[in-house]
């Protein structure tokens, strides 16, 4: 399964990309398993989701919880809490 | 009416409220929130969802004008770089109800602050760069329109 | 800084706004009272005490300064005849912290209603006029500062 | 004694005057008593003092309460619950 992945915040500066495709593993099935999958495939994503409760996410434009599954996601976005107002 | 932008221009206040004071409505509630020059802050970045922010921003607007008996709803809220003094946000709710007006705007200003995709980053005068984290505070008072 | 007035000229918000803002704080929230046209209103008419009238803003104005951290506040209020439209009262309260300035500006537009010696007088288009009778809820409001 | 009445809203339109200066009779010692003496003194008084209780007063520019004494007032203001805001 392909899936979009944007990430924002301190997020995208600590994976130094805005936004990327990717084949999903088998096993990768909710945004939680996405995010440990990310933490272990290199440096950047150990760094970025350190804290994995530190992290929130969206997928096709709707805020989701981590255990939100990924089966027919077009897009996951990927961000910290959000800080605005 | 409903007016709702997010935008990297600076907000002009006056030419906002000659927007929506068209009707001559009874009671106007406002908030503007600024950038704070404390410790030597350079900068605010504010990070953004191209879609998603715009949309989030449209949801608690409808949300607000479903709760309150409103005639008009500005929601403003800039995004990019800015300095000190600038106004990051802009909330402007009106109602024949006083009342209606003020509880509208509070919930707006505190629902922002936990509901849309929007991120704060600071630069300070000796180059330090922090993303600004949540405060328990800001949670807590966004819950309470939840009841 | 507190700017307070009672006066019979048409409030100019724009000015008020830039009156109040020199100093880039926080936060600043506000609110506009105006005349509103129900019913074939042609005229609202403020009567005020000399005096008192404008004492009583500052007093008001005074409580709210000591209640909460505000680093600016105005409180402009209307006297005399106006239309539908016009604007009767205009609050404004700024702080470095958001729930300070709106719970000021709240307090203010509350206990003006009760506190004040002002008084409204509708005229409608058919001649009548009637002297405005206080609202059971604006004491109800006005109270809840009290605890 | 004498003392300075100022009316406001629809007390000083029925009452016909913005202001007067009266001779207090003797008895009267309070707020209560000073309105209950105007409605009793012509037609006018008794119009706009027909409720007491929606009267409210002003001693020397501070608001007081219906048993508010007299002794040491220059000024009295007389006028209905207010309705500003």
């Amino acid at each position: 399964m392909t899936l979009q992945i944007a990430y924002f915040a301190w997020v995208r500066e600590r994976m130094g990309v805005a936004d990327e495709t990717v084949d999903l593993p088998a096993g990768v099935t909710n945004v939680s398993s996405l995010v440990a999958w990310l933490a272990a495939r290199d440096a950047r994503g150990q760094v970025a989701f350190a804290e994995p409760q530190r992290i929130r996410a969206a997928i096709d434009g709707v805020m989701m919880g981590l255990d939100a599954p990924l089966a027919g996601a077009r897009e996951v976005a990927l961000f910290p809490p959000v800080t605005g107002g | 009416m409903i007016r709702v932008a997010v935008q990297p221009a600076a907000i002009d206040i006056a030419a906002e409220l000659d927007l929506h004071d068209a009707g001559g409505h009874g009671a106007s509630a406002s908030f503007i929130g600024r950038v704070r020059g404390d410790g030597d802050l350079t900068e605010l970045f504010l990070d953004h969802h191209p879609a998603m922010t715009a949309a989030g921003l449209a949801d608690l607007a409808h949300a607000a004008a479903d709760r309150w008996q409103l005639s008009a709803l500005t929601l403003i809220h800039r995004v990019g770089a800015m300095v000190p003094g600038e106004t990051i946000v802009f909330v402007l709710t009106s109602s024949p109800h006083r009342a209606e007006a003020l509880a509208a705007c509070e919930f707006l200003i505190d629902r922002l602050k936990t509901d849309v995709m929007l991120w704060k980053r600071e630069t300070f005068v000796d180059g330090r760069v922090r993303w600004v984290e949540p405060r328990e505070g800001d949670g807590t008072r966004a819950d309470r329109w939840n009841a």
